[in-house]
């Protein structure tokens, strides 16, 4: 092994070391991995910005700047010591309480109760879903899933204020966000055309099965939904946002998004309701294992999917080009 | 079941309704729903505190068809409709009070997703208040901690994007601490729900088992509420998130998000823990000290603050600090009174950042001393409404705080040997909050000559002077009539138990 | 002491999780920051995953009508994951997108740098 | 079984320690997508389907994809402004 390889710069080793390291690119070669100033986020690019960016190079001011780096690197490395203290006290703590926890896979620990009794005997006969685990989830504990699309929804928000950019507020920075989208994504490529064509069908048929099947077998809204929203996503890289404009546009995302999660409110609040007034709900359980079985099971999970494949594709967009 | 008992349902379900809708609204629209939908939400509130007052005991409501330990539910007691009467309230001032602030800073296209992180925020507040199961609660600290972030950005500068990212930082590991506490609890009990999470935790005292797992879960859950909410030590973000955006904003969160999860923890230490076992481990003394130590620092902090917004954020602080002293001290009259003051401050502190919005434009729109000379005479109504705030936080008679005051020192007589320290950092903190505040006010009338600034024509925008004046007007009704408002938080700590 | 030995699980847990603290405080540079975040959370669900396994049974979804707990696993602690990994990911992609607005202003991913930046903004 | 369980679980504490020491921010997300895989594995051996495929689609997914576009949407920026400087 210790044989002196004349070609070390093509070896295996180097360019996994070289790869690690991040300046080779297995596949694109010695391309742009890492861009002309070596470590561009590490902290060679204080030095980078300092002499770029900055250019005012006025003597005090410099002068001044150091003093404040010097300032800021005493600080981080006494916040560093600190901070592994802090982490090594957490751990310790934490794994002195793990010590006296219940056993691994122990059928007689506490949380094996009534509570999970219950789901997984009278699961089947009281949601009429098959997959314990999404009658759980969608029926026993509505609320929470309720409240974790709304998550969902304020995080599309949030994203939505930062990123956006206006066609009538700043046609400016809309038009150079086109124009660098135009200039850094592939235009036409063959090999990710011919996959896509391969690929999309067959992601968005696996999501609407996962989607659907959601309370037979594992899966459900959000998976299902994530996988959707990946085909989509994968269409738009192949095809550019000309072809996918026609069928996803801002309206069309809001308007599903929109009602969906209406559907969802509406629906849950007629079984809240009707459960905490014991009032008869029109609700039933249906033949367990059939697709339409389960009651509103199979429209909340259909709902939760278009809602998910709707902000994922979204986020994508957005962070792309600054719109849906 | 009596009709009534639907209305918090109705104010949670309504308040995210309204969010949902507003997402294809344009910003008028969305706007007036926010409006419709908080006023909704108070009258449903003030119904249901009548009826609560009236019946004298608490009920549960189910989410869905099925009972305590399997399906989620919620909890209905005095103290929680009186929270939910004052949050609806607060918040619903504090929009009117900014609302040209709002139309002024937020991108029109974007006015509709303020609305909407304001629905929601007021969706989560609701439910942390009223919630009965501890994962429920998980998922609207959550939307709360996006939401809130969402407002302190949503001016969209450099300096807001730093403070989110700061809060969201500070949050995110309150959140994970509090996911672990989370998880040791459901291990150790095997329930979710807040009653029999606490009969399982009783048993497990009365025969000493698990000792070490419970210690850890109380510590957890406290140090990562006490992160969000900002207590002490982990402050840093405050004065960035609540100096920089808009005003209504920083009322909001200032006055409602924190208090959220302070009053979370005080639900989940009666309701859960049992405060018995939580004075047994030592975390009261802990929260005591971080909360002492606070109420000085922060007090210190904002009398070195050239900023008058940066300042009434450390105050803030300060404040925080009094509720977690009143937590420590250990004792029902402590915890009433920290109840309180997370009425009166967040009463005092939107009084306070609204005027000073007020005050900042009739400035060049700076916020520093120099600038803000004469802001009062400038512009009267925000001179009157800071006045009035800097003298209630300085414990002013017939203000609230007064009231908040006095209770914590009432409630310091029957703490033992923490009665001497919580009445000297009282009286030390009376005395540098009447340094800073005091200061401040004599320099707003302060006359300067007319030339200096060009003369301001202030917009009287008579939906802001109305807010302000109800905003005195509430801090004046708590300052009078205390009573009724201290009885109700009596009633409803006497029914967590 | 007795579960030391076996409970690899929630040792792990533990492990990733102050790491991934760590990570998300005292990294300087952003995008790890939001590696932390979710090593953080992942940490968190394992824990709580481990929690709901019993040895020798399947996954909760009835097969062959077999309607008895003794067969089948906790279903609440996946559930309660479920849950948790939407906000886990609705968080990580708000994280995203301030990363990438305070990198369009300052030009930098270096959080120290930032802050210093900010402080000569400032004075 | 406990063999690959163990095996699992330091390949996991292996990518989390790598993640935090690599100098290259795409290495560092693509060891984060192996994370989540090895994660996804373990939540199969855990018992729990439901989680695994939702880890393998959002985990190594979705979240990945997000990650890889800030790259790139990063990159974009820095080479925005590195022509304005050039000016």
């Amino acid at each position: 092994m210790s044989k002196k390889n004349p070609n070390y710069r093509n070896s295996f080793a180097d360019k996994f070391t070289r790869w690690v390291k991040g300046d080779y690119d297995p596949i694109a070669g010695q391309m742009e991995m890492n861009a002309p100033d070596k470590e561009v986020f590490g902290d060679e690019r204080i030095r980078y910005v300092h002499l770029h960016i900055v250019k005012s190079n006025n003597y005090s001011e410099r002068m001044f700047e150091e003093g404040l780096a010097k300032n800021v690197r005493r600080f981080t490395g006494l916040y560093k010591v600190f901070g592994a203290i802090v982490a090594i006290f957490i751990a310790c703590l934490l794994l002195w309480t793990v010590s006296y926890l219940p056993k691994f896979g122990d059928p007689n620990a506490p949380e094996n109760n009534e509570v999970a009794t219950r789901y997984i005997e009278q699961g089947l006969s009281e949601t009429g879903a098959v997959n314990i685990v999404t009658g759980m989830i969608l029926d026993y504990r509505a609320f929470d899933t309720f409240g974790e699309s709304c998550v969902l929804f304020v995080a599309s928000c949030c994203v939505l204020i930062l990123l956006r950019v206006d066609k009538d507020e700043d046609p400016e920075s809309r038009a150079i966000e086109d124009m660098n989208d135009r200039h850094y994504e592939p235009r036409n490529d063959t090999i990710l055309q011919k996959v896509a064509n391969f690929l999309v069908p067959l992601m968005i048929v696996f999501g609407i099965y996962v989607v659907l099947n959601g309370h037979i077998s594992p899966g459900g809204g959000f998976s299902g939904g994530a996988i959707i929203g990946s085909g989509l996503i994968l269409y738009l890289t192949a095809y550019g946002f000309e072809k996918t404009q026609r069928f996803m546009n801002e309206k069309v995302v809001k308007a599903l998004t929109v009602g969906a999660l209406t559907f969802y409110c509406f629906a849950k609040s007629y079984s809240f309701y009707t459960g905490a007034n014991h009032l008869h709900s029109i609700i039933t359980p249906g033949t367990p294992g059939n697709i339409l079985s389960a009651g509103l099971i199979v429209y909340l999970n259909i709902c939760v999917g278009i809602v998910v494949a709707c902000t994922m594709y979204s986020f994508y967009t957005l962070f792309r080009k600054g719109g849906i | 079941m009596a009709f009534v008992q639907n209305f918090p349902f109705f104010c949670i379900i309504l308040s995210m309704f309204s969010a949902i809708i507003s997402f294809v609204m344009n910003g008028r629209v969305a706007k007036y729903i926010h409006v419709a939908m908080v006023t909704a939400v108070l009258i449903l509130s003030l119904a249901t505190l009548s009826f609560v007052v009236g019946t004298g005991e608490s009920y549960t409501f189910m989410m869905g068809h099925f009972p305590a330990p399997w399906g989620n539910e919620i909890r209905i007691g005095e103290l929680e409709a009186l929270m939910a009467v004052f949050f609806s309230l607060i918040m619903m001032l504090s929009v009117f009070g900014g609302m040209a602030h709002i139309d002024r800073e937020v991108q029109d296209s974007k006015k509709n997703l303020f609305y909407i992180l304001l629905d929601l925020l007021m969706a989560s507040l609701l439910a942390l208040i009223y919630t009965n199961d501890l994962f429920t609660a998980y998922v609207f600290i959550e939307i709360n901690t996006i939401a809130a972030c969402g407002l302190i950005m949503i001016k969209k500068q450099g300096r807001t994007y730093v403070s989110a990212l700061r809060y969201m930082i500070m949050s995110l590991v309150g959140s994970g601490l509090f996911l672990i506490g989370l998880t040791l609890l459901y291990s150790i009990t095997g329930h979710l729900l807040m009653s029999p999470a606490k009969e399982v935790l009783e048993q497990i005292v009365a025969v000493h088992s698990y000792q070490v797992p419970l210690m850890v879960i109380i510590i957890l859950v406290t140090v990562g509420l006490g992160i969000k909410s900002g207590l002490y030590p982990f402050h840093t973000w405050i004065p960035d998130a609540y100096g920089y955006t808009t005003p209504s904003a920083s009322a909001v969160l200032s006055s409602l998000v924190s208090k959220g999860y302070i009053f979370l923890l005080i639900k989940i230490f009666y309701r859960v823990l049992d405060f018995d076992s939580v004075i047994s481990s030592h975390m009261v003394n802990i929260l005591f000290v971080f909360g002492v130590v606070g109420m000085i620092m922060g007090s210190v902090a904002a009398i070195k603050e050239k900023n008058i917004r940066r300042m009434t954020a450390y105050s803030s602080v300060a404040q925080i600090g009094y509720i977690y002293m009143g937590i420590g001290l250990g004792t029902t009259a402590g915890v009433v009174a920290a109840l309180f003051h997370i009425i009166s401050h967040g009463a005092m502190k939107s009084l306070l950042f609204i005027s000073i919005s007020g005050l900042t434009e009739v400035s060049d729109g700076r916020s520093d001393y120099l600038s803000l000379r004469g802001a009062g005479l400038r512009n009267k109504v925000a001179g009157a409404a800071f006045t009035v705030g800097s003298l209630s936080m300085i414990g002013m008679p017939l203000l609230t705080g007064f009231i908040s005051k006095y209770l914590f020192a009432a409630a310091a007589t029957t703490a033992g040997s923490k009665m001497i320290t919580a009445w000297v950092v009282l009286a030390i903190s009376t005395v540098l909050n009447t340094m800073y505040f005091m200061r401040t006010v004599l320099t707003l009338y302060r006359p300067v000559p007319e030339e200096t600034h060009k003369a301001y024509t202030v917009e009287k925008s008579r939906i802001e002077t109305a807010a302000i004046i109800g905003m005195i007007l509430l801090n004046i009704g708590l300052g009078v009539a205390s009573q009724p408002v201290i009885k109700v938080i009596e009633a409803g700590l006497a029914m967590f138990g | 002491m007795g579960s030391f030995a076996t409970n690899y699980e929630e040792i792990a847990a533990v492990l990733l999780f102050v790491i991934g603290m760590s990570n998300l405080v005292f990294q300087p540079n952003l995008l790890k920051k939001i590696i932390g975040l979710d090593i953080m959370d992942s940490a968190v669900y394992l824990f709580l995953a481990a929690k709901g396994y019993i040895e020798g049974r399947t996954a909760p979804i009835v097969v062959d009508g077999i309607l008895d707990a003794s067969h089948y696993i906790n279903p609440v602690p996946a559930g309660l994951v479920l849950t948790g990994i939407v906000v886990s990911v609705s968080v990580s992609a708000l994280m995203m997108a301030l990363t990438v607005c305070l990198y369009r202003e300052y030009h930098t991913l270096n959080i120290d740098e930032i802050m210093m930046k900010l402080r000569k903004e400032e004075d | 079984m406990t063999g690959l369980r163990i095996l699992l679980l330091v390949l996991l504490i292996i990518c989390t320690i790598a993640v935090s020491f690599s100098k290259n921010l795409l290495v560092s997300v693509v060891i984060y997508m192996a994370f989540s895989l090895v994660m996804s594995i373990i939540w199969l051996i855990l018992e729990s389907p439901d989680l695994a495929i939702t880890e393998a689609a959002v985990g190594a997914g979705v979240t990945s994809i997000l990650f890889f576009v800030t790259l790139k949407k990063i990159r974009s920026i820095r080479t925005t402004a590195e022509e304005d400087i050039d000016e």
